[in-house]
């Protein structure tokens, strides 16, 4: 059964169909687009009832010659860490779909490069081999840079370039870390899991240099601090279901990238590091929210929010603790949720009233109480209210990063104060307060905007009350990953 | 006559034709500087075979080879000068300046 | 010694000229120049016992390149560069570039160090004509292709349109 | 029946789910019913618990738990995921605090039919005021701090979804948002002392908590500092100095929901945490020594800002705070049953007192007591629940306050005299504002004719639950503390500080004393505010206006916060700033290559960028591309032959003049 | 004379050659598409040629006096061949060719390719300089084929004289060279003279004359004035077969026959190979013309396969191979749309080949758009496409050889690249068309184009067939 690839692979076939449809028929190019998309998440979630909760290794493992003369295998597999970011995936990539269907310039073009993106991002997840890693990871920027560029925002183009070269700088010198790994192994192989065994034989330095190269394309990606630029703007110019995307599955990939090479990898570089990693969390968190604290456009507060979100991710990570890793995979599938929930709900206000800017809302909650009602609770999801989920990932993180940082975390911790009051100050500003008279015709939510929006919301209710089901995946691999560390 | 004489030689008319080359506005008088350079090699040639590999003859064939290569440069460079000068009616090269940037 | 006051004059015939051919305003002095500058060269190569490249170089350079210039300076009726001026903003660039690559190449003519002319001329053509139709067929060959082309070029080039 | 105590936190969920989802939003809305009907099932479950607890003879501590999920950690170098618990701890307190929530809670539902009819939201605030209570119940049972923690933060959304009930009006939007963040604030210092807990112990189970307390596994500076870290999160959620500013704000909410959850439960729910995790408290006297201090601060402060309110509620908010004041000092004193006994009658009373304030604006439409007085005949029954009320608060035998005033002084004089007179001075306080209180609004001529003229009796509604909370504050001082009952249901975990109680004697003189200054005091409010437009107090006012106004600045601390609030805003500012000029152009620049895609995709894209551009990074950018591009701009083909013999001439001079 | 049997593709070639241009004589002027055919059927026959040489290695390959037959020459030489048909397909579309001249076209396309084979086979100076010349003298005449247009004009001018000078300076080179080795042959040199500067100047300087065809800093001048005039044909034909015969003649002397790193050359040929790639993406940026845009881009590109030179390990020569097939599929299809869509272009819009012209290329034919997105995506070496496993190989020889500055310049260059390749995206897919009507696509055309976008995502995807054939012919035979 070769489920990884057929749920990878999928999109693919449904982006080819799409590809040969007449661009005048719609409907069919969205059904297409649409059922791959759902074949590929229910199979992902029929992983589910498969997946091995008590293995810290590889499940579904497929392994074949990709370029063997080049030593580069095809080499797929999920463990905890990365299935759950699978399920995210496909998930996503179902509501930014569906999230999509208001698009009515260039359909076709749009969902060929809605699912060709879908392909890049579930393949960094299932990736086994550096290479193979490497080309997913790069799959994504170039449909990443059209669905941008040509459904975005007034300044789309300028962010679609910047998102690309910036995206792409990073990963290049990945691209020189991959290489030196390779040559530097004996034997030469770019097997990760093989290579997650040969860093005994490599010195401190070498790691160093090789960690630096990876940590580039990742923190970029992640974005950490002072990498982080290219997020607002992309994000704040990128159409509804991109933003949700991006910042659902695509921040992920680096903090995915510094958890399963950075320090699967490069243990010693990755304690080298640790001092300066915990810095920019707590930089990424503080001053992420403080950033969001003085934006007027709600999608870029989001997006601000976002950074500091993924601040969390660092500094469980920096914990380098059982706690912490777990926090910073949970804290990245809350993210992905809840954030991307709240671009969809952002999207939905900007497609009526056609502005994000916060003062130019007031007393919305009277008029549109479904819209108002989803957005608190996912704003509330967002600022680390507990019962939801990002409180879960949050206080994990938090939880895993105390034993080694003491202040470092205690400061982290004001920035969730900040994070409450910038969402709080934008919730009170459109929703509270006298209505505008200039919304009195706001409709409320369709439809389509409460299928893609409230299993969302369920869900971060849900994994919020019950994280178990969550934890008990990746429980055991990352038991595994955090065996040795020392305290 | 020593070999250093004859090298010395060809290297003056090397950098005379080069000279010529950077110098001359006119297309023409490029083409006679890029012809001295050639000659300075075959002068080379010669001058080698003669001095150091006495033996065989394949400086001097290759000298031959220049020549021939030389000219057959030039009859081509000329019918192009010819032609630039029927379109554009100009054979100064400060004045080929469409194609730039 | 006669040979050296041969070689000598010779050279600073080929030296001379090739100055002129270089400087001179009028683009037909320099074509003349240059075929000046080339038989002496050809005297030069009859010295260094090459009586074949003599042969060559006085036949296709002399009696065809030179010709050939002053035949096309002549058609394009553009004889004279007398409104430009000679010296030109290349010029001290030129100069210093081969200042510097002077110095390098005296230093390379310096350093070979040959035994003096070591045996009597003897006549090449022989020699030459067995390495062309032998080892060097194929650049032969390859040669005649390249006139080929030329000849191509130059027909293709010089033809009037027919339609213009 | 201790088996389904957790049915008495799900219960009330569940009923403000199936209100939210079941009924349509209508002001004839069914839904009440609903919560009601939960909520009793809760009180008489709660009351049955109860019953168990204090029927046994040895202190009850029944806990069960359920496995919620496995946290992957390392403990003493071993790395397992350790199971954390979802479960309930009844013991003393804990059913004490269930029977105070469901019976409050359930008397705010019943008045709410009066007071809210016809709100066009009733099934919002329904479902709003069961989640809340359901949020407080499971405060209470949790067996484990991380639910605690969870439920403690879902109170302060449900206040904050309370508070900005009426949200449409400028006033409720922002008290809302102040009275979460202040809170928020105050949580931070919980969640790090969480962090520091679980560090230092691997666990957030009170029973095993408590065990490694007694192992000494969190002692010395580490107990202290979580003991603070909680400290400051009660400090947040009791309103408790210097954090207190957000209550008398958050009267901008529906007076029941002020009565519910700013005067019994929520802003209990600080003290109450103490009080579960006093034993990590009695590990650390610093930490005592701190809480006593911060709740004597605050009994007094808020005393004394209650003299010169005349919003009702406010004067309310600020006895609320001062009263809680009261609490944490006595806990902090080692008063650990007397802080919860005051708990307990003050939730019966203070609720009975908003309650009232609600039937007096329900009837005169205001809030401002200048503007009332008279209103005795007008609503008799408020009057007197009021009255019993306020001689309760007062500290008057026999009422409930007296009991568990008199038996916090106790705790406060054995702990230090010096706190106790300053403590007595804030009970005499207490006393003297709401016989202001009563004497503004229920005393003397009618101020107003019209807002007079209008006013009536409140619906059987709202009496009803008054009635009933009215005989509670009447009696439940007098049955909890007959023969040391409440110290039998509260008994103090540890017995270190016990030793040093007993050390000094408390004079009965003394508390005969406070007693007697404490009518005294009520009678001089009566003098003071007896005429028709109380010349005395104004004169008063008159003489001591700096006093009065640092008074009604409330000493200047919302003057700070707010300060305090802008430095934020303008740091967020500079932040901004810093990171759309400065970061992502140094940064950028730094990296050298992108800086010349900046410069064209700025040109490309939006001519207006290319200045800024030039000039942020003209060097790199344009001298690189531009340099390399005018080698060649002119199209001169012997400029490019003159390059390379440039090259050729160098490669001739380096390779053969070395 | 021994082995001159192995040359019988080359000799074919142009014997074939020349009976285009007889046949010329023979078809009148109107018929002259009839002469494209021939032509490349006569490549095609060459390329079978070529396969039946590498079929049976035992006859056909050998060293002769002047010239190795082995895989690697035969693998290039193949490359060649396929480009030229390529260009040929291309040709039979480009409208502003003289049909009447068609026969010179062809016979001087066919004479130029054998010369570059010679070039591909040579281990003689001697050999190498006459197919040099050859392939230049053609090229000139090639690059001036619309002898009516002034820019077709300068271009071959400029070519030309830049082109007569660098072999004037590469013959002075192979003077010096015969002075000190006494040979003009490569192979078998005494290893003393690694030591000897004026054969060190000897070397640099007919490394000049190979770099002008490779366009090598510093030879590329001529490369965006000669691209930007040459009929679209003729410059898809320049940008790859001659540059990527040059790499293999480098590629051949300084990784086998005098090693670069013997020479003490090493660092000067990485400075070349970074200065190459930097001056050719950073003077990218500034052009509008996809011409010449993209005459810059196959600067950079040489850049990046001189990279696998400087490495000089195994890898690194397969990573040439690898890169330069590749490279044919990526260039010819990128200089194939440019041809039609400017061929297409709106009237009165000034510059056809304008960046403008692709203006929303996307909607209207959006497939080929998407394969010019590939094919630029591929020239930035964007995964999974073709470029991306060239580029990969190549570095991995840098950073295997230990070039990790030279590898660290490259990737960095390659980032930079992006943005002009997107600057075509751009007008394609983001600027509004000025009409909805599809392109007009001929059949030759969109062979060429399909041909192309197939060997760019299907070698981008699965390059095991290329890449263990390229392992397998880069095994040299001295």
């Amino acid at each position: 059964m070769n489920t990884l690839s057929l749920i990878t692979f999928i999109p693919l076939l449904g982006a080819i169909i799409v590809l040969f449809l007449p661009k005048d028929r719609v409907r069919a190019i969205q059904t297409t687009a649409i059922a791959a998309a759902s074949v590929s998440f229910i199979l992902s979630v029929a992983l589910f009832f498969f997946f091995d909760r008590a293995t810290p290794g590889m499940q579904f493992v497929e392994h074949a010659d990709w370029i063997p003369s080049m030593g580069i295998s095809y080499f797929l597999g999920v463990d905890g860490l990365s299935y759950p970011l699978l399920v995210l995936t496909t998930l996503m990539t179902l509501v930014g779909l569906i999230g999509s269907l208001g698009v009515k310039n260039r359909v076709k073009e749009y969902f060929f490069w809605f699912l060709l993106l879908d392909v890049g991002m579930l393949g960094v997840f299932e990736a086994l081999d550096l290479v193979l890693f490497y080309v997913f990871w790069e799959l994504c920027l170039v449909p990443m840079y059209f669905l941008i560029g040509i459904w975005g925002g007034p300044k789309k183009e300028y962010a679609a370039i910047k998102f690309f070269l910036y995206t792409l700088a990073g990963s290049v010198f990945m691209l020189l870390a991959i290489l030196a790994v390779y040559f530097n192994s004996t034997p030469h192989t770019f097997d990760i899991l093989a290579l997650m065994k040969a860093h005994s034989a490599w010195s401190l330095r070498f790691q160093i240099l090789v960690f630096l190269g990876f940590y580039l394309a990742f923190a970029i990606k992640v974005p950490a601090f002072p990498f982080h630029t290219w997020l607002p703007l992309a994000h704040v110019e990128a159409p509804t279901a991109v933003s949700v995307i991006l910042a659902a599955v695509l921040l992920k990939m680096g903090v995915y990238g510094i958890l399963r090479i950075s320090y699967g990898m490069l243990p010693l570089a990755f304690h080298w590091f640790l001092p300066y990693l915990v810095v920019i969390a707590v930089v990424n968190i503080v001053y992420g929210s403080l950033c969001a604290m003085a934006q007027t456009d709600m999608k870029k507060m989001v997006a601000y929010s976002s950074v500091n979100h993924m601040g969390y991710c660092l500094l469980g990570i920096a914990g380098l603790s059982a706690t912490g890793f777990s926090g910073a995979v949970f804290q990245m599938i809350a993210h992905g949720i809840i954030t991307g929930a709240l671009f969809l709900l952002v999207g939905v206000i900007y497609d009526r009233a056609h502005t994000r800017d916060i003062a130019a809302f007031g007393g919305l909650a009277a008029k549109v109480p479904v819209y108002g009602a989803f957005m608190f609770l996912l704003c509330f999801a967002s600022l680390g209210l507990p019962g939801l989920a990002g409180f879960v990932g949050e206080f994990l993180c938090f939880l895993g990063a105390f034993a080694r940082w003491k202040v470092y975390t205690a400061v982290a911790v004001l920035g969730v104060l900040a994070t409450a009051a910038f969402f709080l100050r934008m919730l009170q500003k459109v929703f509270l307060g006298p209505l505008n008279a200039k919304w009195a015709e706001l409709p409320d939510m369709t439809a389509r905007e409460l299928i893609s929006i409230a299993p969302l919301a369920a869900l971060s209710v849900i994994i919020g009350v019950w994280p178990g089901w969550v934890l008990n995946l990746m429980n055991a691999t990352i038991l595994h990953m955090t065996a040795f560390v020392k305290p | 006559m020593t070999l250093s004489s004859c090298l010395l030689l060809s290297g003056a008319l090397f950098l005379i034709g080069i000279f010529g080359a950077l110098t001359r506005r006119n297309v023409i008088g490029i083409l006679m500087g890029i012809e001295l350079m050639f000659n300075a090699a075959n002068l080379n040639l010669a001058a080698f075979n003669h001095f150091l590999h006495p033996g065989g003859v394949a400086g001097q064939c290759l000298a031959l080879f220049i020549i021939a290569i030389a000219a057959a440069e030039v009859v081509v460079g000329l019918a192009l000068v010819l032609a630039i000068n029927r379109n554009a009616d100009t054979v100064y090269v400060e004045e080929f300046n469409l194609l730039k940037g | 010694m006669a040979e050296s006051l041969i070689f000598y004059s010779l050279a600073a015939l080929v030296l001379l000229s090739a100055l002129a051919v270089v400087t001179m305003r009028n683009t037909v002095h320099s074509a003349l120049f240059l075929g000046l500058s080339l038989a002496g060269l050809a005297g030069i190569f009859a010295e260094l016992s090459a009586d074949f490249l003599f042969a060559a170089q006085i036949l296709v350079y002399v009696g065809g390149i030179a010709v050939l210039f002053i035949f096309v300076v002549m058609l394009l009726g553009r004889a004279s560069d007398l409104h430009l001026r000679q010296i030109n903003a290349q010029w001290p660039a030129a100069l210093l570039v081969c200042a510097v690559a002077a110095a390098g190449l005296w230093r390379a003519a310096r350093s070979f160090i040959a035994p003096a002319a070591t045996r009597a001329p003897a006549p090449t053509t022989e020699r030459l004509g067995r390495l062309l139709m032998g080892g060097y067929a194929v650049p032969f060959e390859l040669v005649s292709l390249l006139l080929t082309a030329a000849l191509l070029g130059a027909v293709f080039f010089s033809r009037l349109e027919k339609n213009p | 029946m201790l088996e389904h105590v957790y049915l008495i936190a799900l219960i009330p969920l569940a009923a403000s789910l199936v209100i939210l989802f079941g009924f349509k939003e209508n002001p004839r809305s069914r839904a009440p019913y609903l919560g009601i009907a939960a909520m009793l099932w809760c009180f008489l479950q709660s009351c049955a618990v109860f019953h168990r607890v204090a029927a046994s003879a040895l202190p009850l501590s029944y806990e069960a738990n359920m496995e919620w999920f496995r946290l992957p950690v390392q403990i003493a170098g071993k790395a397992f995921a350790l199971p954390l618990q979802l479960g309930v701890l009844i013991d003393g307190p804990a059913a004490l605090m269930l029977c105070v929530v469901t019976l409050v809670s359930l008397m705010v539902q019943i008045y709410s039919l009066g007071y809210m009819h016809g709100d066009p939201r009733l099934r919002r605030y329904y479902a709003f005021l069961s989640f809340f209570t359901a949020s407080m119940l499971g405060l209470v049972v949790s067996s484990d701090l991380l639910v605690t923690f969870m439920c403690w933060e879902l109170v302060g959304v449900s206040s904050y979804l309370l508070i900005g009930f009426w949200f449409e009006k400028p006033g409720p939007a922002y008290a809302s948002k102040k009275a979460f963040i202040t809170t928020k604030l105050g949580d931070c210092g919980l969640y790090v002392a969480l962090l520091l807990l679980f560090t230092k112990t691997g666990t957030f189970q009170i029973s095993a908590l408590r065990e490694s307390v007694a192992h000494g596994y969190l002692a010395g500076a580490a107990a202290t500092a979580v003991a603070l870290g909680m400290l400051l999160g009660c400090i947040g959620k009791s309103a408790q100095w210097p954090l207190f500013i957000w209550l008398p704000d958050a009267m901008e909410g529906p007076t029941p929901v002020s009565a519910l959850i700013h005067a019994a439960t929520m802003v209990a729910a600080g003290i109450y945490l103490v009080a579960r995790t006093y034993f990590i408290y009695l590990a650390s006297p610093v930490a005592l020594e701190t809480a006593a201090w911060i709740g004597l601060i605050t009994a007094f402060l808020a005393a004394t800002m209650a003299i010169v309110a005349y919003d009702i509620k406010r004067v309310l908010a600020f006895s609320t705070i001062s009263q809680l004041g009261f609490m944490m000092c006595a806990l902090g004193a080692g008063g650990y049953a007397a802080g919860l006994f005051h708990l307990t009658t003050h939730a019966f009373f203070k609720s009975l007192l908003f309650l009232g304030a609600g039937s007096v604006i329900h009837a005169v439409h205001t809030n401002d007591m200048r503007r009332m007085g008279g209103l005795s005949k007008k609503m008799p029954i408020t009057f007197v629940t009021m009255v019993l009320a306020t001689l309760a608060i007062a500290g008057v035998p026999p009422f409930a306050g007296y009991f568990s005033k008199e038996l916090i002084l106790k705790a406060v004089y054995q702990h230090s005299p010096a706190m106790f007179f300053l403590l007595a001075a804030a009970a005499l306080l207490t006393a003297f504002y709401m016989t202001r209180l009563i004497m503004l609004t229920f005393l003397g001529a009618p101020r107003e004719e019209e807002l007079h003229q209008h006013a009536h009796e409140s619906p059987a509604s709202m009496t009803g639950p008054m009635m009933l909370l009215a005989s509670l504050a009447v009696v439940s001082g007098m049955a909890l503390a007959h023969a040391g009952f409440i110290e039998r249901l509260l008994p103090l975990s540890a017995a270190a500080p016990a030793e040093e109680l007993a050390a000094r004697e408390f004079p009965e003189w003394l508390g005969a004393g406070v007693s007697v200054l404490g009518a005294l005091s009520i009678v001089l409010g009566f003098l003071l505010y007896r005429g028709p437009a109380f010349e005395t107090a104004k004169a008063l006012k008159r003489r001591f206006s700096g006093l009065f106004e640092l008074l009604e600045n409330r000493y200047g601390f919302d003057a700070f916060f707010l300060r305090l609030v802008e430095a934020a805003d303008a740091l967020s500012r500079f932040c901004f700033w810093f990171d759309s000029q400065v970061v992502d152009r140094v940064f950028v620049d730094g990296w050298g290559l992108l800086t010349l895609i900046w410069a064209e995709a700025a040109q490309l894209v939006d001519s207006r960028l290319i200045d800024r551009t030039v000039d942020g990074f003209g060097l790199l950018s344009l001298d690189l591309g531009g340099g390399l591009r005018a080698l060649v701009r002119d199209g001169q083909v012997q400029e490019y032959l003159m390059y390379v013999a440039i090259v050729v001439s160098l490669f001739a001079a380096l390779l053969l003049m070395r | 004379m021994s082995g001159l049997h192995l040359l019988f593709p080359e000799v074919a070639l142009s014997v074939m050659a020349l009976g285009v241009m007889l046949a010329d004589l023979f078809i009148a002027a109107r018929h002259g598409r009839v002469l494209y055919h021939l032509g490349w059927i006569a490549s095609i026959v060459a390329l079978l040629l070529v396969g039946v040489t590498i079929s049976d290695p035992a006859r056909y390959q050998g060293v002769g006096t002047l010239w190795s037959v082995d895989p690697m020459s035969q693998f290039f030489k193949m490359l060649v061949l396929l480009t030229t048909v390529l260009c040929l397909l291309l040709g039979l579309e480009y409208e502003d060719l003289p049909p009447a001249h068609a026969g010179a076209f062809n016979a001087l396309l066919l004479l130029s390719t054998a010369g570059l084979m010679f070039l591909v086979s040579a281990v003689d100076l001697l050999e190498a300089f006459v197919a040099l010349e050859l392939v230049s003298l053609s090229s000139f005449i090639l690059v001036g084929f619309e002898r009516s247009r002034s820019k077709s004009n300068e271009g071959a001018i400029k070519y030309f004289l830049f082109g007569a000078f660098s072999s004037a300076i590469m013959a002075f080179g192979i003077s010096l060279f015969y002075g000190v080795a006494g040979t003009t042959r490569l192979i078998g040199l005494s290893r003393s003279l690694a030591s000897n500067p004026v054969f060190l100047l000897a070397v640099l300087l007919i490394l000049l004359g190979f770099a002008f065809k490779a366009s090598i800093a510093p030879m590329h001048f001529w490369v965006p004035d000669a691209y930007e005039g040459a009929p679209t044909p003729v410059t898809a034909y320049l940008s790859i077969a001659p540059k990527i015969a040059a790499m293999a003649v480098l590629l051949r002397v300084f990784t086998i026959l005098l090693p670069a790193s013997a020479l003490r050359l090493t660092g000067l040929l990485a400075l070349l190979a970074a200065l190459t790639m930097t001056i050719g993406n950073f003077t990218a940026f500034f052009q509008d013309n996809v011409k010449r845009l993209l005459a810059y881009s196959s600067i950079a590109q040489a850049g990046y396969i001189m990279i696998g030179i400087v490495a000089g390990n195994t890898l690194g020569l397969e990573g040439v191979m690898l890169y330069s097939f590749i490279y044919v599929a990526m260039n010819i299809g990128a200089f194939a749309v440019a041809q039609l869509v400017a061929s297409q272009a709106p009237e009165g819009a000034g510059d056809r080949y304008g960046l403008s012209s692709f203006d929303g290329l996307a909607q209207r034919s959006f497939g080929l758009a998407l394969a010019m997105a590939f094919f630029l995506l591929s020239l930035s070496g964007i995964p999974p496409l073709a470029g991306f496993i060239g580029k990969f190989y190549i570095f991995s020889a840098a950073v295997q050889s230990g070039h990790y500055w030279l590898a660290a310049c490259a990737v960095v260059n390659s980032v930079v690249s992006v943005y002009y390749y997107m600057k075509i995206a751009y007008h394609m897919f983001f600027m509004p068309a000025p009409d909805q009507v599809p392109l007009r696509l001929g059949p030759y055309l969109c062979g060429g184009l399909a041909v192309a976008i197939a060997g760019v995502v299907i070698f981008g995807v699965y390059p095991e067939p290329l890449v263990a054939s390229v392992q397998a012919s880069a095994q040299y035979l001295p």
